[in-house]
């Protein structure tokens, strides 16, 4: 594809298309086969790799991690569809990039092996920084490094960590890490290689400004991909690595891990609340989301202090992925919407669009209920998340829950008052005027992903069930302590 | 008690003429001073009784090097004026870094050296002791390599020095005996069929 | 059972999706049967259900549907609780849902998002019935959330208009104050009683009683904190106080949904709620007292505003906001009972007259400023007969249903012993006088007095036809009967049964009811509370200030110049909600976009990193001078600092 | 009675102004091409010294040696002198900064 595919002329996009149609079918059988009761990893695959550091091939996925790979596995068809008449340049190698993208990110989320996982978890960023750098929006040079060397910087001290950790356990297999005893000298600065590598990706509050570039100079297909699975990576790999492998040192920090997220939910509503440019609010606001999934992840510790019992760590951290998956949906579609208006009328200013619900009523529908579901709509996937987080830091601590709560005022003030000037109002210039609503294609994508919004706000539990044994298991992980 | 005496002289003109050496305005002078400097130390060896060593450095080194330095200064014809202007903006500071390294060697040798045969007096000589017979034999013997090694390295210097300064003036006319031996016939012979002519 | 239950719910869904998505398709006439028809057979249904309750006696069910997600021992799930409380409501709702539909027909006659109309108001319905019916927390705040969206939606339905735009961003952001709150107090129970399920929570709530919770670091009762910030929710949604200001705005919207959600639905969730959960607000006497304080002064001050009000449709807004505050006053002080049956009987005449309203503005061609009305009583026959009625009921003339609930309310809350009685006694009998002054202000205004109409709106001045008047008189039926047939077994009897908790300390209803002995009793025994002659003298101002002698109305007005300002500027709440906080926030986040994002983390950390580098390398440059002896000089620098370093410090010597 | 520190104290001056001659001074390459000569010197000396007290001829033999390179240094040092003065028409330390970063 990346290198015959112009010979393949006017089919190539089928043939992209397909390649990724085909790859969410063959991902079906992994939800359909996979067994909720037990907390192990499934469908193995273990294949000895570097022999000499006793790096393994070795993959599987559990209840954590298979949302995310079908996360994936849906959202890149739609986003090849998304990217069809857009691209003009050199498209058979922008199908290709999205491919590549695709197939690391599954590695990423399923590799059980330290080694593999940072090969995939650093592969990932080069066509990632190919779809910015190539075909992005005009800052996109400056756009793609700085987020190019903001990950990468912070996935070098990952290695370090995972270097040590090979050192401690003979072997690169997770597993092993997870229970292998570390000291709290040695689980300090474990937590945090692990800590700067993911916080700069999920992004949290201070290693934020990297996201609002790359998202508006990114292209409409990057930049869903961006938002839908990339940012997911630094709360799977809280999951996977913080916090089984170092909880003592995560409790310790604990305290600052909610700050930091509370910090992002409240401070960056704000911030969104004055953005002028489409893509750096809804960048804004994924920031915000994202900020719900750490604190969900780190209000385990306050809750044992405040109730001394187990239960609600296990809602917190649920309520974590969902929110992951669910923001995966509503920025992916938020993010379609904003690159359809961009494909009409080739501006991302709010001030330049106002009615276009005159023109384009069925968008405009699309567009408020994505909306809606940003700003946490019962009924649609955005609320099941924060609801659970929620709930979980009442028990926590009442001020945590009020800061986290503020996000219903704030996430539905910048986005509804943005849908004010955007989609409501009279016709404010000919530009709008002259809008013709979606085509059939764009139907269909934005159709898929309110199927996906619709059905995890109003039926969680398939998705619930499917990560409640993973998570019990990673409760128990994180209250005992490994000292 | 000469000895200490003439010791502390020579040593004293031996620092005067390397202060002079760096101190002096005219290249010339301070070549000059260099001279005097290999001139004491070497009676200065003399007291070490290395006499062969003594005399090698008078004969061989201040007369090939020095000279060398005086004929090179010589052909360059420096103007003189240009090069008044003293010493560098930071000299006092060179020279405070100085003074420093040399309170540390100095530091060495006399409060740290406990295990320098301080006070060893001279071993005395035997009768017959010649430093050249011992040195030689020494130089054939253990170091042969070394030697030749030291030979080679001067025809290194040699070729270097050519290699480095000749050039071929555009102007001169010079015999190339080299090209004119390696002429072959077909250079400079041409065989040409030339047709007869009738007178008409 | 499950199935009728599912029937009420899904029909109004189904419509609202076939009117919504197929509009086009099915036309105009297509719309409005589907929903006319959808929503009738689930009033039907409820109202079937409500007899089968009353009549037969049938039990209250409580089914869960589906389970919507189970975690960390929690089970959450979408369910139904059908009782005597949940029924009415489900009448209630339906009904006036159904009125509003037949009348939206001659409303929305020509207008262009007709079939889209008609699928909010179904939608609206189902949100409503959800809520009413819901057995646990979760689904009540779906549909909490539900209904706000669907009214933010019915707000701004002529998009075009900008202040429908801004009253619906307002109205929703208001709500979402409100349910910022009520989520609180969900996490809140969840947290004292671990789930969610109504049947499990009011059984523990007697436990919780004197359990207090760690707030930040204060000691808080546990149970009272919950109930408050429940209630949080319901001011949000009923419109008290603090978070009215949305409530007038939402006139941008049709007159019909004004009606649908002010006068039945959407507003009286909050009185349904806090009569839902009597079970905990029995026993945390801080939240009830809290309620009655906040209804007080919102039924006091919000009628205040009405007395000063010009547009029609904004004078019976705020009276809703005032006879909300009543409902809230019979909830605080544990007379359930009585603040249901007025909420009931204002469902009826409160959509009576904003529907009355709706077919004046109809016929003065959308005129709805009340100075450019007048004498409109011979021309609108119908109309008037019908909003005397409405009028009557809304001051609580004796015989009418309003006089009946509202006295009841008044009388059981002077009965009331919590802290704050006091004060919202004197509150709500100052309210009286002022909800006589107002309404009869507005009725003599637009009715009696010479006719101020402009021209061309005389020219074709003509009463709506049956379509319009037919849900007037249906709806001035029940204003007047309602209040002899349900005072009875409603309040006094046994009506609700189960549903309504009330602790013996607090039955204020049940020491009222002792000397009962039937509606004309309940009459003579009335003329002897201060309420009903509060009624006839606010009545009698009205008369004399706007009709026997306008100036006398004139001359009161300039003597109470700043109490006339104030009361214009509405408090200046309304400064406060769109000048204030909005222009605070976007300021706020300026400052943190501007200063916290561009210029420290951006400029400090990152390019600022970047300029660090060039700067040391530029240092770095300028040391290689080119200069032999420079070089020299730092490599002898080199040679003693080694030296020295080896010499002098212990660890070289070593 | 001349000890073998004497010896060691003068070379080390020796040494010391040589050092000092080679980055304080201003005026051309030629001196700094004798202070290199003057340093090698000094070591020699130590070298001397050192044979003599401690009655080991190989410390001579060494100096020998140095010698030998001393002369070649020397040699190429000028040689390299010539062919910066043609091509530079001055032997002037200060603007020899083509090295310049």
């Amino acid at each position: 594809m990346l290198f015959a595919g112009e010979r393949l002329g006017a089919a190539h996009r089928w043939f992209a298309v397909g390649i990724a149609a085909l790859t969410f079918l063959l991902s079906l059988p992994l939800y359909l086969g996979f067994d909720n009761s037990t907390a192990d990893f499934q469908f193995v695959e273990r294949v000895a790799w570097i022999p000499a550091f006793r790096a393994e091939y070795f993959l599987g996925i559990d209840g954590l991690s298979l949302p995310l790979v079908l996360l994936t596995t849906f959202l890149t068809p739609i986003v090849v569809i998304a990217g069809w008449e857009v691209i003009k340049t050199r498209t058979a190698q922008y199908f290709a990039a999205f491919l590549i993208l695709e197939g690391l990110m599954i590695g990423v989320f399923s590799a059980l092996d330290g080694l593999l996982f940072y090969v995939f978890w650093e592969a990932m960023l080069i066509p990632m920084f190919i779809i910015i750098g190539i075909w992005g929006g005009e800052r996109r040079v400056y756009a793609t490094i700085k987020f190019f060397l903001y990950t990468f910087l912070g996935s070098v001290f990952m290695l370090l960590a995972l270097i040590y950790l090979y050192l401690q356990t003979g072997g690169y297999s997770i597993l092993g890490f997870h229970t292998v005893p570390l000291s709290m000298t040695e689980q300090m600065p474990i937590f945090l290689a692990f800590l700067f590598a993911f916080a700069v990706k999920v992004p949290m509050w201070p290693v934020h400004t990297w996201l609002p570039d790359a998202h508006v100079e990114a292209p409409t297909g990057g930049s869903v991909i961006l938002a839908a699975v990339l940012l997911k990576m630094g709360g799977y790999g809280f999951l996977r690595f913080s916090l089984p492998i170092a909880p003592d040192a995560s409790q310790s920090l604990a305290l600052l891990m909610i700050v930091l997220s509370l910090v992002a939910v409240v401070y960056i509503g704000f911030v969104a609340l004055v953005q002028s440019d489409l893509k750096k609010l809804i960048a804004y606001s994924s920031i915000a989301h994202m900020g719900f999934v750490t604190l969900g992840f780190f209000i385990a510790w306050a809750i044992l202090a405040r109730t001394g019992e187990v239960t609600g760590i296990g809602m917190g951290i649920t309520g974590g992925v969902v929110q992951m998956i669910s923001h995966g949906f509503i920025s992916g579609a938020l993010f379609l919407c904003v690159g359809i208006m961009y494909d009409r009328l080739h501006t991302r200013e709010i001030g330049a669009y106002g009615g276009v619900v005159n023109t384009m009523p069925v968008f405009a529908a699309f567009f408020v209920l994505f909306a809606l579901a940003n700003a946490g709509l019962p009924g649609t996937s955005g609320f099941v998340g924060e609801f659970l987080v929620i709930l979980a830091s009442f028990r926590a601590n009442f001020w945590y829950a009020v800061l986290a709560g503020t996000t219903l005022i704030l996430g539905a003030a910048y986005t509804l008052w943005m849908i004010k000037r955007v989609v409501f109002g009279a016709i404010a210039n000919e530009g709008v005027g002259s809008l013709q609503d979606l085509s059939r294609r764009e139907f269909l994508i934005l159709a898929l992903m309110a199927g996906g919004v619709l059905i995890i706000g109003l039926w969680p539990a398939p998705l619930v069930d499917m990560m409640s044994a993973s998570v019990d298991k990673l409760v128990i992980q994180v209250t005992q302590s490994k000292l | 008690m000469a000895g200490v005496i003439f010791f502390y002289a020579l040593s004293g003109v031996l620092i005067g003429s390397a202060l002079g050496v760096i101190a002096s305005r005219n290249p010339v002078h301070s070549v000059l001073y260099l001279v005097l400097a290999f001139v004491t130390s070497s009676v200065l060896w003399l007291l070490l009784e290395a006499e062969f060593l003594a005399v090698v450095l008078v004969l061989v080194y201040v007369g090939a090097v020095m000279v060398l330095f005086l004929f090179v200064i010589m052909m360059l014809d420096v103007n003189l004026v240009q090069l008044r202007e003293g010493y560098t903006r930071y000299a006092p500071l060179g020279a405070l870094v100085a003074v420093i390294l040399a309170a540390e060697l100095i530091g060495v040798i006399w409060f740290r050296a406990e295990s320098l045969p301080a006070s060893v007096s001279l071993t005395p000589r035997p009768a017959g002791y010649s430093n050249t017979e011992v040195l030689g034999t020494a130089l054939y013997t253990e170091h042969l390599y070394a030697f030749e090694l030291a030979a080679f390295l001067l025809l290194l210097a040699i070729v270097a020095a050519i290699v480095l300064t000749m050039r071929r003036r555009p102007g001169l006319k010079v015999q190339n005996v080299a090209q004119q031996v390696a002429v072959r016939r077909e250079d400079r012979v041409r065989l040409v069929k030339v047709e007869p002519e009738r007178d008409a | 059972m499950i199935n009728t239950y599912l029937a009420i719910v899904l029909f109004p869904l189904a419509a609202a999706i076939i009117a919504g998505l197929f509009g086009r398709l099915i036309g105009r006439a297509g719309a409005h049967t589907v929903t006319i028809l959808g929503v009738g057979v689930a009033c039907a249904l409820s109202c079937w259900v409500l007899w089968r309750q009353v009549v037969d006696g049938y039990p209250a069910e409580n089914i869960s549907v589906y389970t919507w997600l189970v975690t960390d021992g929690v089970r959450m799930e979408i369910g139904f609780l059908v009782d005597r409380l949940s029924a009415l409501m489900m009448v209630v709702v339906s009904f006036v849902s159904l009125m509003v539909h037949i009348y939206t027909i001659g409303y929305m006659h020509d207008d262009a998002g007709y079939q889209r109309f008609f699928s909010y108001i179904s939608l609206f319905t189902f949100a409503m019935l959800m809520l009413v019916m819901s057995n646990n927390l979760l689904q009540l705040f779906f549909g909490w959330e539900a209904v706000g969206v669907v009214s933010y939606l019915l707000i701004g339905f002529w998009y075009t208009r900008p202040t429908a735009i801004f009253a619906n961003l307002k109205a929703f952001l208001v709500n979402r104050v409100g349910d910022f709150g009520f989520l609180l107090g969900i996490a809140a129970l969840l947290y004292l009683t671990n789930s969610l399920d109504y049947a499990e929570i009011f059984a523990a709530a007697e436990g919780l009683q004197d359990r207090n919770m760690l707030v930040g670091n204060w000691e808080w009762p546990a149970l009272a904190t919950a109930c408050i910030l429940l209630f949080i929710g319901a001011m949000g949604k009923s419109a008290q106080v603090p978070l009215h200001v949305w409530l007038p705005d939402s006139m941008e919207g049709p007159t019909p949904i004004s009606a649908l959600i002010h006068a039945a639905t959407m507003v009286t969730a909050g009185v349904f709620m806090v009569a839902r959960m009597s079970p905990l607000f029995e026993f945390a006497e801080a939240a009830l007292s809290f309620v009655l304080i906040i209804g007080a002064t919102t039924a006091l001050f919000t009628g205040l505003i009405a007395l000063v009000q010009f547009d029609i449709k904004r004078v019976v807004a705020y009276s809703t906001l005032s006879q909300l505050g009543y409902m809230m006053v019979a909830q605080g002080s544990s007379a359930y009972a009585a603040g249901m049956f007025h909420l009931t009987t204002h469902a009826f005449f409160k959509a009576l007259l904003f529907l009355a309203a709706g077919s004046v503005i109809m016929a003065l061609h959308h005129e709805q400023d009340m100075r450019r009305m007048g004498g409109l009583r011979r021309h609108l026959p119908v109309t008037y007969w019908t909003s005397l009625v409405g009028c009557l009921a809304l001051i609580g003339f004796p015989g009418f249903a309003g006089f009946f609930s509202k006295d009841a309310l008044i009388e059981a809350e002077h009965l009331a012993n919590i802290p704050g009685a006091g004060y919202a006694y004197v509150c709500i009998l100052l309210g009286v006088f002022v909800t006589s002054l107002y309404t009869f202000r507005m009725f003599f205004m637009v009715f009696h007095g010479e006719e101020r109409l402009d021209v061309e709106a005389r020219a074709h001045l003509h009463e709506p036809g049956w379509v319009v008047k037919l849900p007037l008189i249906l709806l001035a039926i029940p204003s007047l009967a309602l209040g002899w047939l349900a005072i009875g077994p409603v309040v006094f009897g046994d009506f609700f049964g189960g549903s309504l908790f009330v602790r013996p300390v607090h039955d204020v209803v049940g020491r009222l009811g002792e000397d009962w002995r039937g509606p004309v009793q309940f009459i003579i025994h009335s003329f002897k509370e201060p309420a009903v002659y509060l009624a006839l003298a606010g009545a009698f101002v009205a008369w004399f200030g706007y009709l026997y002698r306008p100036a006398a109305a004139i001359w009161v007005r300039e003597r109470m110049g700043p109490v006339q300002r104030l009361l214009e500027n509405k408090y200046y709440a309304d400064w406060v909600a769109e000048r204030l906080l909005p222009a605070g926030s976007r300021a706020l986040g300026n400052v943190l976009w501007r200063v916290g994002d561009v210029r420290l983390i951006d400029g400090g950390l990152v390019n600022g990193s970047a300029r660090l580098v060039a700067w040391g390398s530029e240092l770095i440059r300028r040391l290689q001078s080119g200069l032999l002896y420079d070089y020299a000089f730092a490599m002898v620098i080199g040679l003693a600092v080694l030296g020295f370093w080896l010499l002098f410090t212990p660890t070289g010597a070593g | 009675m001349i000890g073998l520190e004497h010896y060691l104290t003068l070379s080390a001056a020796l040494f010391v102004i040589a050092v000092a001659g080679i980055f304080i001074n201003r005026k051309n390459v030629i001196v700094l091409l004798m202070c290199v000569e003057l340093l090698l010197l000094a070591v020699n000396f130590n070298f001397v010294a050192f044979s003599r007290f401690l009655d080991d001829t190989t410390g001579q033999v060494f100096v020998f040696f140095i010698l030998t390179v001393a002369a070649a240094e020397a040699a190429i040092g000028l040689a390299i002198l010539v062919v910066l003065f043609r091509s530079r028409r001055s032997i002037d330390v200060q603007q020899m900064d083509v090295l310049k970063g």
